[in-house]
């Protein structure tokens, strides 16, 4: 199952929500504002670092480089998908939740 | 229902009256419930104020849709999870949520609650079992 | 595979109605379908022709008429939401004696039953929002 | 005493556009004066008159249209924003090659320079927004 | 100084903020989805009762009815006005600051 | 700047792109720079991340209006307050961020860097300064 974050961690609740609900084994894509978890550093690092031991975690390129953030800035593991990515994430899974 | 038919949920996660979103996702629901799919609805987070006893407009002047709630029962629409650590988290019981029913036609018309009070874990069980998630 | 597009903001004021459209985009682009794209809540603002953003910025509402147009979506603006936010076909202006109406190409106004039949047809929903 | 006010969120979608009435209201009924309205970012969907809102819920943009008629409110549509929406009135309409407006009786079009005079004037600017 | 605060503080990031940069001796006005602050019990309570002790915090009437919050359920020391009393006290501030 | 020139501050405490405030926030400075007020802008919580170095929205189709923040300087909008807190908080520090200027007319058109980084209580004594405050 597909979880989309589109939402900063720091202005909403939407990554502690999908952390707290989403199956391990799902697959979190971090989009729009939600890139800014991704991000080695910050926060929030901790809680991403330990998701990723339950989910793979996926962060949206086109995003990142709106937001000038370099992949060399992101937590080891996340991986870094286009468009087409996030469209063979979503037909790859059975559902999608979108925590908008 | 169908042999044909989706499993839908509705996932409401906003609070009442401060956005539309609960009012104009609602609307989803009870147009949803003529199609004949498997539905239910889930509260998580601030969604879970939707279903707060008493509420009352007429100073904010704004529209009181609290009372179709009470309506989702004859639409069918008769599982209604409230998640448990949300409640806790802001200091409310099942006591503050509006007494909702529905009329169980499997079971002599009985009238049963719709709310079923779920922890997280039963809830990410249920969310798993769906073909389509809305998220308000 | 199958898929169904979810529009819950308009244009401009949130990223969503534009991951939105490239989404569908990408999904054409590798060959899938798009059963609808529902525009919902604020998303009908993106149905109306009467925008004009500035020359150097992506034109939203434009993208989406010409993809359609391309690709024969179906895009469809919720009535109810519609009527609420002042987006109105020809017929809607008729009906609610209003003197304009203001719905772009390629956009139909209909009932949230399509919204669930998109649900139904499709194999996968993708909600964009705020 | 002097208030402005801000409006940044379009109708409906966010309690803000009525708050913002409400409390219009209030600040005219107990004698205060009104600079001016300035309606931002999706707040100029406020200003459209093609919204029919089902008959059971409030009519925000007649409310405002009544207040400012009651009152003489100077109800500003900020003219960048309202371009990237489409809020067009008769002048933006032909300047654009628009065939239809939509601007309700009592808004007007100007520019962003009406919210700085408007913060210059007014003893307190009051901004509600999302 | 009045500051506003219309945000969920279990959803956004406002209240927090607010709290950490209001002048002690500010006064606080919760409206809309910002009222849920004002209630008694919640995993805010112990940060709102903090507040109390530097801020004046008022909470919207109407905003509360809407949300069917009786004014029992609310933390001992918040004040409760109306659309009329929110006025007054956007009046008798020097400056307002909505963290929207 | 007149005598009966007011203080604004603009505080942006959104991200860019995400939502259209900052964009739309920036509008309003570069047109209040024309009234000759006292304008400064405060860069707090998410607000932080618009003056991020290397925008570039070449591949997500949004118009990149991070070089307008280079413009400012000639509008003399020259007190950019960043927050210390909302940097840390995002494991960003001042080389993160853009390098912003204006030429001081008072000091013989030296070069001098716009961004300032305040914590906490100095922003707070910043805000207690202001005629109006505009928040986005």
């Amino acid at each position: 199952m597909l979880h989309t974050i589109n939402k900063s961690p720091f202005e909403k609740n939407s990554l502690d929500t999908c952390l707290r609900l989403a199956k391990p084994g799902s697959e979190i894509l971090l989009l729009e504002d939600g890139v800014y978890a991704a991000v080695k550093g910050t926060a929030v690092e901790q809680q991403v670092m330990q998701a990723l031991s339950d989910y793979t975690v996926y962060a949206l390129g086109p995003d990142l480089k709106a937001r000038g953030i370099e992949e060399k800035r992101l937590i080891d593991g996340i991986e870094v998908v286009g468009y087409d990515g996030f469209v063979d994430l979503a037909a790859n899974s059975e559902r999608v939740q979108s925590w908008l | 229902m169908g042999n044909g038919a989706k499993k839908f949920m509705y996932v409401n996660r906003r609070a009442p009256y401060g956005t539309i979103y609960a009012l104009e996702g609602l609307e989803v629901v009870l147009i949803g419930a003529a199609f004949d799919q498997d539905v239910c609805m889930a509260f998580v987070d601030d969604g879970v104020y939707q279903l707060q006893k008493g509420q009352d407009t007429a100073e904010s002047n704004m529209k009181n849709f609290s009372p179709t709630y009470r309506a989702l029962g004859d639409y069918e629409v008769t599982k209604l999870y409230v998640e448990k650590e949300s409640l806790e988290q802001r200091g409310m019981s099942e006591d503050d949520l509006m007494e909702l029913t529905y009329e169980d036609e499997d079971d002599d018309y009985q009238e049963k609650p719709s709310i079923r009070i779920v922890n997280r874990g039963e809830l990410t069980d249920l969310m798993e079992q769906q073909d389509v998630i809305l998220n308000y | 595979m199958k898929f169904g597009i979810l529009v819950n903001e308009g244009p401009y004021q949130h990223q969503a109605a534009d991951t939105a459209f490239n989404f569908t985009k990408a999904a054409l682009d590798k060959g899938h379908e798009i059963v609808r794209v529902f525009f919902y809540h604020d998303g009908v603002n993106n149905g109306t022709r009467l925008t004009t953003p500035p020359q150097d910025d992506r034109n939203i509402v434009n993208q989406w008429s010409e993809l359609a147009k391309e690709h024969e979506l179906d895009l469809v603006v919720c009535v109810a939401a519609a009527q609420r936010r002042g987006i109105v076909d020809e017929d809607e202006a008729k009906r609610h004696g209003k003197n304009a109406d203001n719905i772009a190409e390629g956009f139909r106004i209909s009932g949230l039953g399509q919204l669930i039949e998109m649900g139904i047809k499709a194999d996968r929903l993708m909600a964009f929002g705020d």
